[in-house]
């Protein structure tokens, strides 16, 4: 009686598992597993790779698992059965010892390329020319400053399709991550430090972006829309925000600056001229030894006293 | 580890004399030699590690006792979490 | 434990298991204060630009102010290693008097650092100024404290010498307060060769 | 501070808890005083220095702390089961994944292991107690104190709310205002130095009091486990120690270690954090680990597969484990070179891993499984633990974190790292050796209850976040909007949680069950056990073996159930030597605990009453002659006779 019990058990967890296995199969709501450009495909495709590599560790070791404990159960056995004395198996042992490594090996090197490669303007988009955007987190919004475009706007950004997009994150407060997944994988922003995140959308579309690192109550409402826009809509974009957006001043900018949810804004101009760049301060020696001259850009003192000042 | 009675601490005076003497090397390496900071850090790094040594052989007895495998062991192993801490940290944070 | 088996072939210190046993579980900790103090290192190395408008090391550190500390330390561990050299020999006087002069010595590198400190403080630097006088002060005062800590149980045993003689118990307990001060003159060496001459190298 | 502020207030269910708790304290002291119980209580548990006595005492806090994070864990997923909830507010939320983390990892996997250590290490090594049996009180009281100090946050104060991980500059007092984080910081702190004592204690013990013939490689793979677990925790909570006392110079004194302005590092903390923490999820790996290979080789009937490498591999994990810390900020903006050298350094842990896999399989190969709800449990880590292990190694690959991290993705990875790792070794271990603890066993059926909704339960709870994940869902939300796809998963994760929830509920009434009706172990050796501790009666006298046993191969007791040697010979039973009672880790432990209270609130004059108590206790303690006493030949007879039942 018992025995039947158990496969009945495991034939639950196998359903119930499979069940799992087939909602996930219709990737095109898995943001993730959607990419729609040459960053967020690069890390789909190791993705995908590792999971099958997995998938074969896993299907072994069950197999495995399996066969021990339907065979060697006490109730399959004779009563008087008394186990071997096994010490080991040197053989065996070197064998599970030496796959692995070579599995490791197998998604170890498809990774560092991969992690150099992300720092990079993907492939094939070299002679593009790249466009650059401060995106500074605040608590609890997202504030994209155009600097060759001169706007800013808040709580959305717009990109031209097919061009490298060159984010240099900061924060004005807490930290964030600047996550958008059908574009590609997330980065911290950090106050008085700069750090930049290459993303490339493939064709135009809307995509959601999100901070995917918890900073205080107003997290899980700190996300933005990003549109992805021929170059011909996008310029269009540009100017007509030129034409009727307002001007940004130092008083709005820190009104936005305050902790709070907010809706969308545009302005032109940006903050970035008059939010000093730090220096000498000892995270600056991440950038001083950093190859890659990354743009500087933070928070002034007084501007910092004004938040503080708000936060009490 | 025996009980042993020598007379005069020769062991420790020696070691108290190379430890002014490496302290003050130091000393002297560091501010007035025009050697390249790179250099100098590692001449009074070794110095400092070399006078620990000499502390923990010479005035800790880190050897007699016959514990001594495990605490040998232990400190070399602290000092390779050490570095791993401090080395690890500074390229971690600078780079 | 005294009412424990004793073997007397071994230095007093060792004679009890339980002796034994603490020696051993002392070193281990070391092990233990050896990761933490190089985690006050990779705070004080990460920070030890972060001087944000405040005072420097050159500006701050004195050699002269700096050496005098090292040599009461360097002096003390030697005395503690002469008290304990008198131990093994059986001399309890010896030992007394190495340990006080130890523990004076001791003292007058607290009182030596607090100077120092309070100087510094004149200047304007202290814990909240820079990321670099956080990490400094901490680095040190926690040394200090351990320095001190050590002035305080070292009198405790003292008395304990004074009330119950050289055992088996007292032995051990000077013992591990000298493994601890010679590892506190370790500790200072790496703070003046890489706090202090790695700040005041020009 | 005002009165109102104390106290928090608000929410219905903070009024509940705060009731409850007054009732429970309340009742508790009306039935110690009813029944005369204050002299027991003090004499047999508050002073106690018996490794058996506070290893109850451990699982006691620790299931006592499951609850409470369980009930943490039930609310948050109640809060997500449906977009747009409003059963929680953002505030409360984020202090109850807070404490759920910090609680289960620090106040319910710590302790409950601490506390199968403490009764199972020292029988099994044949050992009267531990090397220093007063800090060993010591560091449970030091750990109680802790622990209570961050369960009161809940109703003084406020909880932390910055994560268990409270990264700054979210965790200063610039965005923290409260005193929430000091708690944080002061508990943990006071809680560490119990464990870090613990560390150098049971090191000590396994290296030096093992039975007569008992060399290292004829331990027992559990106090293998536990060596090595020491070893990481000495050289990894110093880290800590020093991490939360700079938070706490930052938040209460002003310093400039992590803040924004002047010169501070934010990043230092995630730095130094995961320094220990990643350590610190092998530490409560470890000896989990430990526990399946005695349950499975004792349900096997076999010897374990591969011992040596067994012992390599544990010992190549702790050594790896200080140099993988940054897999868990690939994010902040590391370099290339930097991210590569950590991406491998963390995958090669995955080889020692699956080598104990692979031996622990072959373990059972040939064997004769027994399927009691120990190995139940045991037999689940293994399939469920994988799914951990090898998402482990997909977040190992930088370049693919970037998408996973801080997604729902990795919630998914630690709770199937941690449930099965951990939780289902401390389920398996107190069943495993109840009737050590308590004379009595657990009642089997209710146990294979439990497990059966633990292991369908999670499965189900846990799963769908990997999709979670992959949707794009961040950890930590309170709250998400409708149309993001993400509504069916997280009901079904709900219902899985709630499945747990049962399970625990059975678990709970076993225990009480299994008092009155559950089957009396008489032998002493109820699983047919291997180890020294099923060597000696149940319940075991308090000097643990009458004549200290003598080993001359793994599996010792087993061997000595072959060949049919006798326990001990009266004749060869001593005087045993064992130490006294003592208040002084209780006491101290009070002084700890006021200490961290008015450091939390900053009253000084209250933190420096507790700094007395604590000095006065070391100094105390450093004049103190105790020097135990002897229990005497006829006694130990009478005892060994009794505990037979042949008297
Ligand atoms: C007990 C707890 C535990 C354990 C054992 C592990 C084990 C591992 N963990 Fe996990 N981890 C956590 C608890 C744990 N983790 C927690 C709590 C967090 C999050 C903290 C937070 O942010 O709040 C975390 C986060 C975390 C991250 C950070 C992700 C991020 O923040 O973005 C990473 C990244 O590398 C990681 C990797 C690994 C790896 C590679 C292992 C390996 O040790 C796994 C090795 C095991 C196997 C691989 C399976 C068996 C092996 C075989 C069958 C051999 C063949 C296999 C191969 C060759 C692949 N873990
Ligand atoms: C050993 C560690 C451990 C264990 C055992 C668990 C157990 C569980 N955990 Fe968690 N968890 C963590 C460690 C652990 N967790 C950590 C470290 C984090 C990260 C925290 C952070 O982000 O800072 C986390 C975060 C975390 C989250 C993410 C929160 C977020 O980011 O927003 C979730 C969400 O589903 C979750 C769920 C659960 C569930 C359902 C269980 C279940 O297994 C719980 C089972 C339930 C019980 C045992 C309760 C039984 C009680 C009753 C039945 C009583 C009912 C009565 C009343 C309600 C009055 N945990
Ligand atoms: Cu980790």
């Amino acid at each position: 009686m018992k025995k039947k019990h158990i496969p009945w058990k495991i034939t639950v967890l196998m359903l119930l598992s499979s069940i799992f296995l087939l909602s996930g199969c219709d990737t095109s709501k898995i943001a993730v597993l959607n990419p729609q450009g040459p960053v967020a495909q690069k890390q789909y495709d190791l993705i995908v790779y590792s999971f099958w590599l997995m998938m074969i560790i896993l299907v072994v070791v069950l197999g495995l698992f399996i066969f021990m404990i339907f065979k060697y159960r006490e109730k399959r056995l004779a009563a008087d059965y008394i186990p071997p004395d096994q010490h080991g198996n040197k053989w065996l042992e070197i064998i599970w010892t030496a796959i692995p490594i070579v599995i490791i090996i197998a998604v170890a090197i498809p990774t560092i390329k991969a992690n150099y490669a992300l720092e990079d303007i993907p492939k094939g988009y070299e002679d593009k020319k790249p466009i650059t955007i401060n995106v500074t987190s605040a608590d609890w919004k997202w504030i994209f400053s155009y600097p060759e475009q001169g706007i800013e706007t808040v709580n959305y950004v717009n990109i031209p399709k097919g061009t490298p997009v060159k984010f240099q994150l900061t924060s004005a407060g807490t930290m964030a991550s600047f996550w958008i997944p059908e574009l590609g994988g997330q980065k911290y922003t950090m106050p008085n430090h700069s750090m930049e995140l290459i993303l490339l959308a493939d064709k135009p579309g809307s995509y959601l972006g999100r901070n995917a690192n918890f900073n205080g109550e107003g997290f899980a409402h700190m996300d933005f829309e990003v549109l992805s826009q021929t170059q011909e809509d996008f310029d269009k974009w540009v100017k007509d925000v030129k034409k009727t957006a307002p001007k940004l001043t130092k008083a709005d900018y820190n009104k936005i600056l305050k902790p709070g949810v907010v809706g969308r804004m545009t302005y032109t101009g940006t903050h970035l001229p008059w939010v000093k760049a730090p220096h000498q301060h000892g995270v600056m020696k991440k950038q001083e030894t950093n190859q890659k001259q990354h743009k500087m850009d933070g928070m002034d003192m007084d501007m910092n006293m004004d938040m503080s000042e708000h936060q009490h | 580890m025996e009980q042993h009675h020598s007379k005069y601490p020769i062991g420790h005076i020696v070691g108290f004399f190379l430890s002014l003497v490496m302290t003050i090397a130091a000393m002297f390496v560091a501010l007035h030699t025009n050697l390249p900071r790179p250099t100098i850090m590692s001449i009074i790094g070794i110095l400092a590690f070399l006078q620990a040594g000499m502390q923990l052989f010479m005035f800790m007895h880190i050897k007699e006792s016959d514990n001594s495998v495990v605490q040998i062991g232990n400190i070399i192993y602290s000092i390779i979490i050490a570095l791993t801490i401090v080395l690890g940290s500074i390229w971690v944070m600078h780079n | 434990m005294m009412s424990e088996h004793l073997d007397t072939s071994l230095p007093l210190e060792y004679q009890s298991e339980q002796s034994r046993l603490n020696i051993f579980g002392f070193w281990i900790f070391l092990g233990a204060e050896i990761a933490l103090f190089a985690t006050l290192f990779a705070t004080y190395f990460v920070l030890s630009g972060s001087t944000a408008g405040g005072p420097d090391q050159l500006e701050l550190f004195k050699i002269k102010d700096v050496m005098t500390e090292t040599i009461l330390l360097l002096v003390s561990s030697f005395t503690c290693g002469l008290a304990i050299f008198s131990m093994r020999n059986n001399n309890k006087k010896g030992l007394l008097l190495w340990f006080i002069i130890t523990l004076l010595l001791g003292a007058g590198f607290i009182y030596f650092e607090l100077h120092e400190f309070v100087d510094y403080v004149h200047d304007g630097a202290t814990l909240q100024t820079s990321g670099f006088l956080s990490g400094f002060f901490v680095l040190l005062g926690t040394h200090g404290l351990h320095v001190s800590m050590g002035i305080l149980w070292g009198i405790l045993l003292i008395i304990q010498l004074v009330k119950r003689g050289l055992t088996p118990v007292t032995s051990r307990k000077f013992f591990i307060i000298s493994l601890y001060w010679h590892f506190l003159d370790v500790v200072w060496i790496f703070i003046f060769t890489f706090v202090y001459l790695g700040g005041l190298i020009q | 501070m005002k009165l109102d502020e104390f106290f928090v207030t608000g929410e219905p269910i903070i009024y509940v808890t705060e009731a409850g708790i007054a009732l429970a304290m309340i009742a508790i002291v009306f039935f110690l005083t009813y029944f005369k119980k204050w002299k027991w209580l003090w004499q047999n548990w508050l002073t106690t220095v018996d490794h058996k006595k506070i290893g109850v005492m451990y699982v006691l806090v620790a299931v006592l702390m499951l609850f409470r994070g369980g009930v943490d864990a039930l609310m948050m997923r109640a809060q997500l089961t449906a977009p747009n909830l409003k059963l929680l507010d953002a505030n409360h939320y984020d202090g109850i994944f807070t404490t759920h983390g910090t609680i289960m990892i620090l106040f319910m996997a710590m302790p409950f292991l601490m506390g199968l250590i403490n009764i199972a290490v020292p029988l099994q090594i044949g050992a009267r107690d531990v090397a220093y049996p007063m800090l060993n009180a010591f560091s449970f009281w030091t750990f109680a104190a802790g622990c209570a100090l961050f369960n009161i946050s809940f109703i003084i104060g406020g909880s932390p709310t910055a994560g268990w991980t409270s990264y700054f500059p979210l965790a200063g007092t610039e965005f923290s205002p409260g005193v929430g984080n000091n708690y944080y910081a002061v508990a943990l702190q006071i809680a560490g130095i119990g464990t870090l004592i613990t560390g150098i204690n049971f090191l000590v013990t396994i290296l030096k009091m093992r039975a007569k013939g008992m060399s290292l490689m004829k331990m027992p793979m559990f106090v293998w486990s536990v060596l090595i677990m020491c070893i990481i925790i000495i050289f990894a909570f110093p880290v800590l120690t020093v991490a939360l006392a700079l938070m706490t110079f930052d938040r209460l004194f002003g310093s400039h270690f992590f803040t924004m302005a002047s010169g501070g590092m934010p990043m230092l903390w995630s730095n130094l954090f995961w320094i220990w923490g990643h350590p610190e999820v092998y530490i409560v790996l470890l000896p989990s680990l430990g526990i399946y290979s005695e349950i499975i080789s004792t349900f096997a009937k076999k010897r374990l597969f591969g011992y040596k490498s067994m012992v390599f591999s544990m010992l190549a994990i702790a050594l790896f484990s200080y140099f993988t810390w940054v897999h868990h900020f690939f994010t902040m903006g590391n370099s290339a070179a930097v991210n590569s050298f950590f991406s491998i350094s963390t995958m090669l842990i995955a080889i020692p891993t699956g080598v104990k896999l692979f031996n622990w399989l072959f373990t059972m190969y040939k064997g004769k499984l027994k399927l009691t709800t120990a190995m139940l449990w045991s037999l689940a880590f293994i399939p469920n633990f994988l799914i951990g292990g090898v998402t482990g190694v997909m977040l190992a690959m930088a370049a693919a974190d970037y998408q996973y991290h801080n997604s729902y993705f990795l919630i998914a990875h630690f709770h199937y790292t941690l449930i099965p790792g951990v939780a289902f070794a401390c389920f398996a271990g107190l069943h495993y050796w109840y009737p050590k603890m308590f004379g009595h066993m657990l009642n089997e059926k209710l146990g294979k209850i439990t497990f059966w909704f633990w292991m369908v339960g999670f499965n189900v709870c846990f799963l769908p976040q990997f999709v979670l994940g992959l949707k794009g869902m961040t950890r930590r939300m309170y709250t998400y909007q409708d149309g993001l796809g993400w509504n069916g998963l997280n009901l079904v994760s709900t219902i899985g949680g709630v499945l747990m929830g049962i399970g625990f509920l059975v678990l709970v009434w076993n225990i009480l069950y299994s008092l009155k009706k559950g089957e009396r172990d008489v032998t002493g050796d109820p699983w047919d056990g291997r180890t020294l501790e099923w060597s000696t009666p149940t319940p075991v006298p308090h000097y643990n073996f009458a004549v200290a046993p003598v080993v001359d191969d793994v599996d010792a007791y087993w061997n000595m159930k072959q060949n049919k040697t006798p326990r001990f010979n009266k004749e060869d039973v001593k005087p045993i030597h064992m130490p006294n009672n003592t208040a002084m880790p209780f006491i101290s432990a009070v002084g700890f605990g006021i200490g961290g209270f008015g450091l939390v609130f900053s009253w000084w004059w209250m933190a420096i009453i507790g700094l007395i108590i604590i000095l006065g206790c070391l100094a105390w303690r450093s004049f103190d002659k105790d020097e135990g006493y002897h229990v005497e030949v006829d006694e130990v007879l009478s005892t060994e006779l009794a505990a037979r039942g042949e008297r």
